[in-house]
């Protein structure tokens, strides 16, 4: 009934490396990366979701079809997101306004 | 176009009537054959037929895909208007067309253009979104406020048209409507070359460039604070960000309206906004005008004919340029 | 055990026929939602990205307005109650009830210290004229014409940040009614459900915080710097 | 189910069939109102000059017909009402999984109702049920902001019903109820859950931006300060496309009960049609953009969308012709909810076969914004989801009152409905290719003639539609009373009284085999309505 109990230790280490990427993930911004920025920025986030997700919301325990709810649901952002943006990139490819 | 569409519709409206047909038929034949006799009838089950459920999902494919092919032809034809087609500017409001011609003429709600040419409507809209819609000519376009867009098409009969408003626009959407008229080449040009006289696009743009004080800046053999026009209108540009641009009239609307967007490439951000100073007719004839300052290609002649886009080296230019890139990726 | 099982038959509503499955229902129910919550929030990141990439220095330049030592801050009082909030869930577990309340009070005072830092943020945009729609709106180190852009940036600054801290004040809600029932002795090691999937929600609201942080605040600062 | 009365007893209620029943009442409510502004456009669209109301107020009618049928009809009349009477029962359950949010659901629908009706009584609202921006935010004078907070809220009773749908069939199905013997109908429902419940939300944000905008005059999509129109339309249509499927898969399923029960025989290819609602959900989801060919959208990704947008066909096509093989060899019953099988049938062929033509960018240039997508859409809507819808409540009728309704009326109704509504639409399809715009109060006089034929048609579509509802509540008195089990069908909701007793079986049924095995229910009694 009451499923997985994770010791404290565990959670108290997931903590620490959260709070750990934070000071990362600013201080990098501080260093001029280019377009890189951006993706270290999003890698380190990504981490940190994956951290919580997994340890926090205790993913890493749940049944499959947890795991499938969680993933359908980023693979549909990805598609919103990803879909619209291939409008907006290929905007002005033919070379003519509008088109 | 109108031929091509309705061809298309033709094996369209082909299809579907076999599938309905089919359809149809065979629900009146089942239902009378196997009409229920008694109430304590019960048909024996028939098993699913793996072959049957691949055919008859892989034949429609098929023939959808076939469709997919010929619509994307047709549309792709329709997205690239070609090189010589005859430049009229349309800007929409709420609730009217307003249209310009290179030689000076404007209308509304009425637009005349020669048989036999084909014609780049280059549009934008004022207020909402609106849509240029000519049935006869089976050709749609969007309107969009902030940006241009555009819509060719070639008339092969001469005659009156429908033009209609196709995206909803407020109260007096549906009186947003007008007629498009065909004239014989000869005709149109008597039509175009007459009437109020106010002068060309180009020179409308000129007297606005000079009340605007553009040519402070902007001097013709680039000695100036500010990047030549000469020779400009659809060169490709090397921008201070790296990137290269064609300079075509969506690049040069945005130049006038947010000149710091995308700055060229060895010169400073000093250049003013014109938002709010210059309509979008304003615009319009500003474009023109660059487009103006182009030299004419060999073989180009008459009023009605306008300079072709051609990207060359222009003496007296200092710009830098970059020749051979192909057309860049914009924002818009 | 009798006791148990008492509390489990109390807890149990007459649609289900067993608590596992009433806290399948629960959690995978809690689940769903938060997909419907992530779908939510992603059409504001989906806007997001396309005017970033449209304007990408006028957003840089925004962005760089932004205090980073604040917002740094901030994230870390926001996991901070992800900690907390995960050890009420786990003394939950346990069926440790004064300490459920106790670190369910800690998330609660996390949250509100990050909700007011959130409040000191938003009022200082007020006094810089960084609030979009008012006509004395100024963003400095943008041209004129792109103030309009500059706007952009921030009305997605206030709906995204506004709508995060929504999520939170409903999350401060639930931790609140948690910890009262907790305190009431609803929640045994058996049934815990509750605790449990209030704890998914928080983390919810966590994790968009992860993402917004670096959105808004981090990216591309040196874009910003180089033009203004 | 009838165990207590009064007033208070229904509006507190948790019983997931009391609940359907008063969304029943909602929705027929706004079918009509809608209805009414339909009869209205048709009339005013009788002569070209518009000589009926003005330009302002024909505008308000077609938004106001659009709203209230779509976000406050369409959406929630399939599964509100009947998916929430019968999903529970036909996988043995004694309710849904979370009742009292099911009971919130009624109520966030009838206020956001409300702030619609609101709305229309203040003076309307006038930007078409597309809301396209910058004309909704910036240039309208009517009452967008309570319309849009009326959408919003009714997308919430919509993403709570499906979030309810979903856990149901996951955690509550009966003993021996497996995946692969439930109902076609509750596997319709499930793809249509996943759709509430994961578009919903983008339009519930879209809705948001633009009452900031709106509001507050800070611009998301405002071209003025550099936003994109367009981006609007994206996230509109994100949701608005697959809300077409929202409001078609659950008329599937219905039909997939129709088809077998009066054939008697179990749907050809099952696991085909199962999962070729879930194949529509998903893909569903993939070609918003089609709405946007001539949107300024790029060409490359009018590309993509147009292709695919065929991909949908395929599981379309695949019910059509599971349906029409099952009557193959069957038991095949002239009941009024086979002839609105049929009826559907014919009319969502056409409806899905008009919609090639759309998805093809060639011919989507032309007719997109006219006459022709709006036969297109209402063969799929009227023709598909209200026939659906009508048969299905003339199919479960007996099942939620326990009373007959009168079969001649009906089958007479049900010809009407399908004489008229082809009337009224056909003629649109034409006007559509020659150039009729959409939303036109006045028209060239060129077009009345198909006009006059379309407003014929919806007054005879109109009498078809007030035949049902009055013998239906005529019924509720004088109809026969009905067994338990009229139509000798197969569904656990055949197996219990009718109406079904307050927890819907005596004892929890035990499956021991797949949905439409007749051979159970022929070879014992069979019991004739």
């Amino acid at each position: 009934m009451t499923g997985h109990v994770d010791s404290v230790k565990t959670y108290a280490l997931v903590f620490a490396a959260l709070i750990c990427l934070t000071i990362l993930t600013t201080g990098v911004a501080f260093i001029d990366l280019g377009p890189f920025s951006v993706v270290v920025a999003l890698v380190i986030a990504v981490c940190k979701m994956l951290l919580v997700a997994l340890f926090f919301m205790h993913v890493r325990y749940s049944t499959k079809l947890t795991k499938l709810v969680v993933s359908g649901g980023l693979l549909w952002l990805g598609i919103l997101v990803l879909f619209t943006l291939a409008d907006v990139v290929s905007r002005g490819w033919v070379g003519v306004p509008g088109r | 176009m109108a031929p091509q569409v309705d061809h298309l519709l033709y094996y369209l409206l082909a299809v579907a009537t076999f599938f309905t047909l089919l359809i149809f038929v065979a629900i009146f034949y089942f239902a009378i054959r196997y009409r229920r006799r008694s109430e304590k009838e019960l048909p024996h089950a028939v098993h699913t037929g793996m072959a049957l459920e691949i055919v008859w999902s892989v034949i429609p494919f098929g023939l959808t895909m076939i469709m997919f092919t010929w619509g994307a032809d047709l549309y792709f034809r329709g997205s690239r208007p070609p090189d010589n087609a005859l430049q009229i500017y349309v800007v929409g409001k709420q609730w009217m067309w307003k249209l310009q011609h290179m030689e000076g003429r404007r209308e509304i709600n009425e637009l005349h253009v020669p048989l036999g040419r084909p014609v780049k409507l280059t549009m934008t809209s004022e207020d909402v979104i609106h849509s240029f819609f000519v049935p006869d000519f089976r050709m749609k376009q969007d309107v969009v406020p902030g940006r241009y867009s555009t819509l060719w098409f070639q008339p092969t009969k001469a005659g009156k048209y429908h033009l209609f408003c196709a995206e909803y626009c407020g109260t007096n959407h549906s009186r947003m409507i007008g007629w498009i008229y065909v004239m014989e080449p000869q005709d149109y040009q008597t039509w175009v070359s007459g009437g109020s006289g106010g002068g060309s696009l180009a020179d409308a743009g000129g007297k606005l460039f000079e009340s605007l004080a553009c040519a402070n800046c902007h001097h013709p053999d680039g000695s100036g604070r500010c990047p030549t026009l000469v020779g400009l209108f659809g060169r490709n540009v090397l921008l201070s960000t790296g990137h290269v641009v064609k300079a075509d009239e969506a690049y040069i609307r945005e130049s006038i309206l947010q000149p710091n967007a995308k700055v060229v490439a060895g010169y400073q951000p000093i250049m003013p906004t014109f938002q709010g100073l210059v309509t979008e007719e304003g615009v319009v004839q500003l474009i023109e005008y660059v487009r103006s300052l182009n030299p004419k290609p060999v073989g180009a002649e008459g009023s009605g004919q306008m300079p072709a886009l051609t990207p060359g080296v222009v003496p007296g230019s200092q710009r830098p340029r970059v020749g051979t890139a192909g057309p860049a990726p914009k924002e818009r | 055990m009798a006791n148990h099982a008492q509390a489990e038959t109390l807890a149990l509503r007459e649609q289900f026929d067993t608590a596992e499955q009433q806290k399948d229902a629960s959690t995978l129910g809690m689940w769903i939602f938060l997909i419907t919550e992530v779908m939510f929030f992603g059409g504001m990141f989906l806007a997001y990205t396309v005017y970033r990439s449209k304007y990408p220095v006028t957003f840089a330049v925004a962005s760089t307005s932004l205090n980073v030592y604040i917002g740094a801050f901030n994230t870390v009082v926001l996991l901070c109650s992800s900690f907390t909030m995960v050890l009420a869930v786990r003394a939950a577990q346990l069926g440790k009830r004064r300490a459920i309340v106790l670190f369910l009070i800690l998330t609660l005072i996390l949250g509100f210290m990050f909700l007011g830092i959130k409040a000191f943020e938003w009022n200082e945009k007020f006094q810089e004229h960084h609030i979009p729609g008012m006509a004395n709106f100024h963003l400095e180190g943008v041209p004129i014409e792109q103030q309009g852009q500059a706007q952009l940036f921030f009305s997605l600054y206030f709906a995204m940040t506004g709508l995060h801290a929504l999520h939170m004040v409903i999350g401060a809600g639930i931790v609140s009614c948690l910890a009262w029932w907790a305190h009431k002795g609803k929640y045994t090691a058996e049934y815990m459900t509750p605790v449990d999937v209030g704890g998914l929600y928080w983390h919810f609201v966590d994790i968009i915080w992860i993402f917004l942080f670096p959105l808004l605040y981090l990216i591309d600062r040196h874009l910003g710097k180089w033009v203004s | 189910m009838n165990a207590s009365y009064g007033i208070k007893s229904w509006l507190l209620t948790k019983d997931h069939k009391r609940i359907g029943l008063l969304y029943l009442a909602t929705i027929t409510l706004f079918f009509f109102l809608g209805g009414a502004f339909a009869t209205l456009i048709r009339i005013e669209l009788l002569t070209p000059q518009g000589d009926l109301v003005s330009s302002e107020t024909y505008n308000k009618l077609f938004t106001m017909h659009g709203v209230v049928m779509i976000f406050f009809f369409l959406i929630p009349s399939i599964p509100a009402t009947l998916g929430n009477f019968f999903l529970p029962m036909m996988i043995g359950a004694r309710d849904l999984a979370f009742p009292k949010l099911n009971l919130l659901s009624w109520y966030l629908l009838v206020i956001g109702g409300l702030f619609a009706l609101f709305a229309m009584l203040a003076g309307g609202v006038d930007t078409g049920w597309t809301f396209y921006t910058p004309y909704s935010t910036s240039y309208s004078n009517t009452w967008v902001i309570a319309t849009a907070i009326g959408i919003f809220v009714a997308g919430f009773s919509s993403i709570l019903t499906g979030l309810n749908f979903i856990i149901t069939v996951h955690t509550m199905r009966a003993p021996g109820m497996t995946w692969f013997r439930m109902p076609l109908f509750v596997w319709a429902h499930y793809a249509t859950s996943l759709i509430q419940v994961l578009g919903t939300p983008v339009l519930a944000v879209t809705i948001v931006l633009v009452f900031c905008e709106r509001y507050f005059h800070i611009g998301i999509f405002d071209p003025a300060l550099g936003g994109d129109p367009v981006l609007f339309q994206h996230l509109f249509w994100f949701y608005s496309h697959p809300a077409v499927y929202i409001m078609i898969l659950p008329a599937m399923g219905v039909i997939s009960e129709l088809v077998s029960t009066f054939a008697r025989k179990p749907v050809f290819g099952y696991g085909f049609v199962a999962f070729s609602s879930l194949a529509i959900a998903v893909l569903g989801f993939l070609v918003w953009g089609h709405h946007l060919f001539v949107s300024t959208q790029s060409v490359y990704a009018g590309l993509i969308f147009s292709f695919l947008s065929y991909f949908v066909a395929i599981p379309s096509a695949i019910k059509v012709f599971n349906w029409t093989a099952t009557l193959y060899k069957g038991s095949i019953s002239y009941a009024t909810p086979m002839l609105y099988a049929f009826g559907f049938i014919g009319l969502f062929t056409i409806g899905g076969l008009t919609g090639l033509f759309v998805a093809s960018l060639g011919i989507d240039v032309h007719v997109t914004d006219t006459y022709f997508v709006i036969a297109h859409f209402h063969y799929i809507m009227v023709g598909g989801a209200i026939m659906a819808y009508l048969g299905g409540m003339h199919y479960w009728w007996p099942k939620m009152t326990g009373r007959m309704y009168p079969e001649g009326w009906a089958k007479l109704s049900a010809l009407v409905i399908f004489l008229g509504f082809n009337l009224t639409f056909f003629p649109q399809f034409i006007l559509g290719y020659l150039g009729m715009p959409r939303r036109y109060h006045v028209y060239p006089p060129e077009f009345q003639v198909l006009h006059v034929l379309s407003t014929a048609g919806a007054s005879v579509l109109a009498v078809g539609y007030v035949i049902p509802m009055v013998y239906f509540v005529w019924s509720l008195r004088y109809g026969a009373i009905a067994p338990a089990n009229p139509w000798g069908a197969s569904g656990l909701e055949w197996k219990t009284a009718s109406p079904p007793p307050k927890h819907n079986f005596e004892e929890t049924p035990i499956v021991t085999h797949g949905a439409y095995d007749y051979s159970h229910v022929i070879g014992e009694e069979v019991e004739v309505g």
